[in-house]
């Protein structure tokens, strides 16, 4: 698995997606800055956390004008993976490669936090190592996590089963008192058509190690590692 | 401007008739307004110590492990591995009245650059705030923005928020006091320093434009708030985090190369403070070309240049040769690059602007003679020692806990830390509210940092001395309790108006408590920062010394934190007396705010505390947590509301009454939970160190020794309410 | 030459900072409020002096990047 | 009656959105962009129905809790 990480200026979660990449798959993924136009013959493009331009104007806006965002939609295109966490995820909905927006947090307020996130389909390249239904624990961060799509669009993601993860109790259910950003249907997760885009919310690279309290989210990375 | 320099104008610039006549000493002529400005912004309190810089030299400083103490922009300590942890403390009190969200704001981009100029990459910022009463009419919006400015900087520059404590008092109404604390790492030998050298070497600018922000904020933290204060607001600054994280990355990216002779953060009083102590510190001269300062606004005078307080900037002194690849990495990171200058061997600084020369000074007197006072001390009466027989409780042990866990300093502090980025980095270890002090690991390294800010102003407010002790202490403490080795502090002094001889009296005090723990625990002073005129209208806010401390764990995987595990024995270690004196409980229940604090018994301190370490680094211990405010219930209800496991207290001893001594205060403290305590009590018999059983773990409630019986679902709700819902309230 | 772009997020989406905003207007005891809406403006300086190719490019600038116009909708002003 | 209040930094306050705003249009080709302000704006739905009174309860409510005074300055603008 050759895997890269994008860096917009202002990102600042590429330290922990280069350990928790390397730590599943052995292999330092290659850094790759936004003014590059080449992604060369990456398996993975990985867009990470952050506050790329500062967040101004939009979460994500500017990022997805950069000139690298062409070679990403060819990579996507060509049916290559690519995973975007928190401002990734950002990235990907502003630059039309996923549907729909994230709005500001419904509390208005930053979110940092532990959540469990349901796995509402474990049979895509980053989800083989969880069981459909089950939670694992991610680490929210984030001020701009609210997900939101016409009814219209969240009923095509839901028939097509492209909704990747809930917002969930520890023992999985869904309910307003645990999905604090206010996304719409509880979704913190979701994949494009073919399933090799995925854009999350929290931060499964943060909890891959004991020592900094468990690590719920290694599976994904041995998923795609193993992929 | 266009006004006639005088000694009035000095005046109105914060200079006393003296300070002006020396002006006029050194200058041998009436100096410009430049030169002016440049003399009042450097003999500023803010920037020259002159009350404080006497009594700060009782501070020891030294330690094998100390690589640089004050002097530098931020203290630097041997951490092992050929790494070195680079940090300071640092306040933004009087902006964070005015405008909190910004000021706060503004508050940890500044301290972030005094540690990442030095070559640091910043690991973990922490705060210690106070704030006034709650039902203040100005508090509540002065905590939101502060709150919301501190994680709105510090998560978009991706630095992890980790620690830090908050206080409540009336002291701080008009005066809430903003302190924040960065930690970097750097490798030993790439360690940047700010004296300049070379003469004909470059002056390079980089960073932000300049414009006229701030101007003056380094007499504004001089000076009391009065009425007049609005007029004052302009000088407010707007942080940019975003151009802050480029700053740190161009920075360390240069930092990798030998291009940098020496470098300095702009901080307070911008291009005039850094130049002229870079070229101070390095025995040169300077010349800059103000033409050549990158500007946002047009028709800027020297003046303002000069004085601009404009965020996010820096000057470096570069090797010639390498000029140009320094201004490929800035320009790749779309930061402003000019050459603004070059050192001399005049050792005066020159200032040009549009062709005339705006100032001439000769800077080895600007520094050698800049004010030193030694102002007038008197020492405050010390609050009477209280007998707790003489205290009566008519509350109970349940309904005192219940009482004490939701009151506004003892209350969980989630509302604050959940807006705060606390895992980016990927390294935390323990976050906020996991243990007593913060722990991020180094990457791809075993070994980790613990940090923990401290102090008990109202302590301080009794007995300055003790207070400044005990401040010291508890930080050894709460590192101590995750079973780090304690290294050195950082350390923001707050205070009132020097002017007043009680104030200094206060200061005095501290300073001397200060020293004295830091002199028995071998934790000295490597950084900090003094506030002073924190009063509105004449009312001081209470004396508060606070302590930042960082240490070391060689092995992460060794610390604890202070959850509870469930069937484990639960040891006292330290001397219990029941001190009711200034402790919580007096205060929340008894209604009296009074008596001596606790004093602190150095020797005790240490022994107790290397007993606890060695006892975790052992790994006979599955939790930890120091007794501070509220006594030893209030510790085991955080312990116990960490987990969720409830626990069955003991009986204590008979010669002290019961809320004396569950709820007093005594110092040098801890409970631990091990798994052997016949083992544990054995090894600190033999120590000569004070082990005592007192509860077991296990179950959903809390069982307290008078058979009241408190569930930890209750506790818990109890302890989360105040902040929700005090910020939920209108306005 | 000046270009206003005003950025609201178009109706039905929710609107969590407009509803804050109505809140805080009544606790701080202003009566009469029926609705907030919270948007975005965007003073955008034009070397341009054509209102007509002013307002075409700020159009333009607010369709690319000013706007998401899957969340939002945006006017456009221009001024002398 | 509505009312829209706009609220922009104060002139001379650092912009960082504007900024970031304006080297992104720069960076997308649009050229002749001398500056960018960024601000906020708020559309009030007033029972008022007096253009006068409606205008004075607008600023009242900028004054105190829409704008940031210390750094921010505003306009109100009503519309039939
Ligand atoms: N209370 C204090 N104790 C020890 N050192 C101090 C104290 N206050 C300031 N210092 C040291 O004095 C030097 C100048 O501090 P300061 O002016 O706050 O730095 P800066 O220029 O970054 O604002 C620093 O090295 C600082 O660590
Ligand atoms: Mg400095």
């Amino acid at each position: 698995m050759k895997a890269g990480i994008i860096l917009f200026p202002g990102i600042n979660r590429e330290r922990d997606m280069a350990i928790a990449l390397e730590n599943s798959g052995g292999v330092k993924p290659r850094m790759i800055w936004h003014k590059e136009t080449d992604l060369g013959d990456l398996d993975l493009v990985v867009i990470p956390g952050g506050f790329s331009f500062g967040d101004y104007l939009r979460c994500g806006a500017m990022a997805a004008q950069s000139p690298i965002m062409a070679a990403v939609r060819a990579h996507a295109a060509r049916g290559a993976y690519v995973l975007g966490v928190c401002n990734g995820f950002q990235i990907l909905t502003e630059a039309g490669l996923l549907p729909g927006a994230l709005l500001r947090n419904a509390s208005l307020r930053f979110l940092s936090m532990d959540c469990h996130l349901r796995v509402e389909r474990a049979n895509t390249v980053f989800t083989t190592r969880y069981q459909q239904g089950q939670t694992f624990r991610a680490v929210m961060a984030h001020g701009d996590g609210n997900y939101f799509a016409d009814d219209a669009t969240l009923d095509r993601l839901e028939g097509e089963g492209r909704v990747a993860f809930r917002y969930a109790t520890a023992t999985g259910e869904i309910s307003p008192e645990v999905n604090l950003n206010g996304s719409a249907r509880s979704i913190a997760g979701i994949y494009s058509d073919n399933l090799r885009v995925l854009g999350m919310m929290p931060h499964p690279e943060d909890l891959v190690d004991p020592l900094m309290g468990g690590i719920d989210g290694k599976p994904l990375f041995d998923a795609i590692a193993a992929a | 401007m266009g006004r006639d320099v005088n000694q009035q104008l000095a005046r109105e610039f914060g200079l006393t008739a003296d300070e002006y006549a020396k002006v006029l000493e050194i200058m041998g002529r009436t100096p410009t307004l430049t030169e002016l400005g440049i003399f009042s912004v450097m003999w500023s309190e803010h920037c020259s110590y002159k009350s404080s810089r006497v009594w700060l030299r009782q501070l020891p400083t030294k330690a094998p492990w100390v690589i640089h103490g004050p002097g530098e922009n931020a203290g630097v300590v041997d951490i092992g591995d050929g790494l070195a942890a680079i940090f300071k403390m640092e306040s933004h009190n009087h902006p964070s009245f005015i405008e909190p969200y910004q000021g706060a704001a503004t508050g940890v981009g500044g301290i972030l650059r005094d540690v990442f100029t030095m070559g640091a990459r910043p690991i973990a910022n922490l705060n210690a705030l106070r704030f006034g009463s709650p039902d203040h009419p100005r508090t509540r919006r002065i905590v939101d923005g502060v709150v919301r400015g501190i994680g709105g900087y510090g998560n978009c520059v991706g630095v992890p928020t980790v620690g830090g404590e908050v206080n409540f008092h009336p002291a701080y109404n008009g005066n809430p006091l903003v302190n924040a604390m960065t930690v970097g790492i750097a490798r030993q030998d790439r360690i940047f320093l700010s004296a300049a050298a070379g003469v004909g070497n470059p002056v390079v600018y980089v960073g932000s434009k300049t414009g006229r922000d701030g101007i003056h904020g380094a007499t504004m933290a001089s000076a009391e708030f009065g009425a007049d204060s609005e007029e004052k607001r302009p000088t407010v600054q707007v942080g940019d985090p975003f151009t802050e994280k480029l700053l740190i990355e161009a920075c360390l990216e240069l930092m990798e190369t030998d291009a940098i002779v020496a470098i300095q953060d702009m901080g307070a009083a911008g291009l005039t403070s850094s130049s002229v102590e870079m070229a101070g510190k390095g025995g040169v001269g300077i010349v800059l070309d103000l033409d050549q300062v990158p500007a946002r606004e047009t028709g800027m005078t020297a003046y303002e240049f000069m004085l601009s307080e404009s965020q996010e900037r820096m000057l470096m002194v570069l090797r010639p040769e390498r000029e140009g690849m320094a201004r490929a990495i800035f320009e790749k990171w779309d930061l402003d690059f000019a050459v603004i200058g070059h050192l001399t061997d005049t050792g005066r600084i020159t200032i040009r602007h549009q062709g005339r020369v705006e100032a001439d000074i000769p800077l080895a007197p600007l520094a050698d003679e800049a004010p030193l006072y030694t102002r007038p001390t008197v020492e405050s009466p010390k609050g009477e020692k209280i007998n707790p027989a003489r205290i009566e409780d008519r509350v109970g042990l349940t309904a005192a806990l219940k009482t004490l866990v939701a009151c506004p300093d003892l209350c969980s502090r989630a509302w604050i830390w959940d807006q705060y980025d606390s895992t980016v980095g990927g390294q935390t270890t323990k976050r906020p509210g996991a243990a007593d002090a913060a722990i991020v690991k180094l990457d791809g390294l075993k070994r980790g940092i613990a940090m923990t800010t401290d102090c008990t102003p109202r302590y301080c407010a009794a007995d300055a001395e003790e207070g400044g002790k005990q401040a010291v202490a508890e930080a050894w403490r709460n590192l101590t309790a995750v079973g780090a080795r304690p290294l050195a502090i950082t350390d923001n002094m707050n205070f009132g108006n020097p002017e007043k001889p009680e104030i200094m009296g206060q200061f005095a005090a501290a300073i001397r408590g200060m020293a004295a723990a830091c002199e028995a625990l071998d934790f000295p002073v490597v950084s900090g920062n003094v506030s002073l005129y924190n009063e509105t209208e004449g009312k001081g806010i209470l004396p508060t010394p606070a302590i930042g401390g960082l240490g070391v764990l060689d092995d992460v995987s060794k610390a604890v934190g202070l959850a509870l595990p469930p069937w484990l024995d639960i040891v006292l270690i330290g001397v219990t007396t029941g001190w009711l004196g200034q402790s919580l409980w007096l205060r929340e229940i008894g209604g009296r705010e009074d008596g001596a604090p606790p004093p602190v018994n150095l020797q005790a301190e240490r022994a107790n505390g290397d007993f606890v370490r060695a006892q975790i680094l052992a790994g006979h211990v599955r939790a930890c947590h120091d007794v501070s405010d509220g006594g030893i219930l209030v510790a085991l209800a955080e312990m116990a509301m960490a987990s969720g496991v409830g626990a069955r207290v003991s009986t204590h001893p008979r010669d002290i009454p019961g809320h004396a001594f569950w709820f007093g205060e005594d110092q040098g403290r801890y409970l631990v939970a091990c798994p052997d305590s016949p083992a544990l009590i054995r090894a600190a018999d033999a120590a000569g160190i004070p082990a005592l059983r007192i509860a077991v773990s296990g179950g959903q409630d809390l069982t307290l020794p008078d058979g009241g019986t408190i569930s930890i679902a209750a506790l818990r709700e109890a302890h989360a309410r105040f902040f929700p819902a005090w910020m939920a309230g209108p306005g | 030459m000046k270009a206003i772009v005003t950025v609201m997020l178009k109706p039905g989406v929710l609107d969590p900072q407009g509803k804050a905003i109505a809140h805080a207007l009544g606790t701080l005891g202003f009566a009469g409020v029926n609705d907030v809406r919270a948007g975005k403006v965007i003073e955008l300086e034009l070397t341009e002096t054509d209102p007509v190719r002013a307002r075409a490019q700020a159009e333009d600038m607010a369709r690319k990047l000013l706007a998401n116009t899957v969340i939002e909708s945006f006017r456009v002003q221009v001024d002398g």
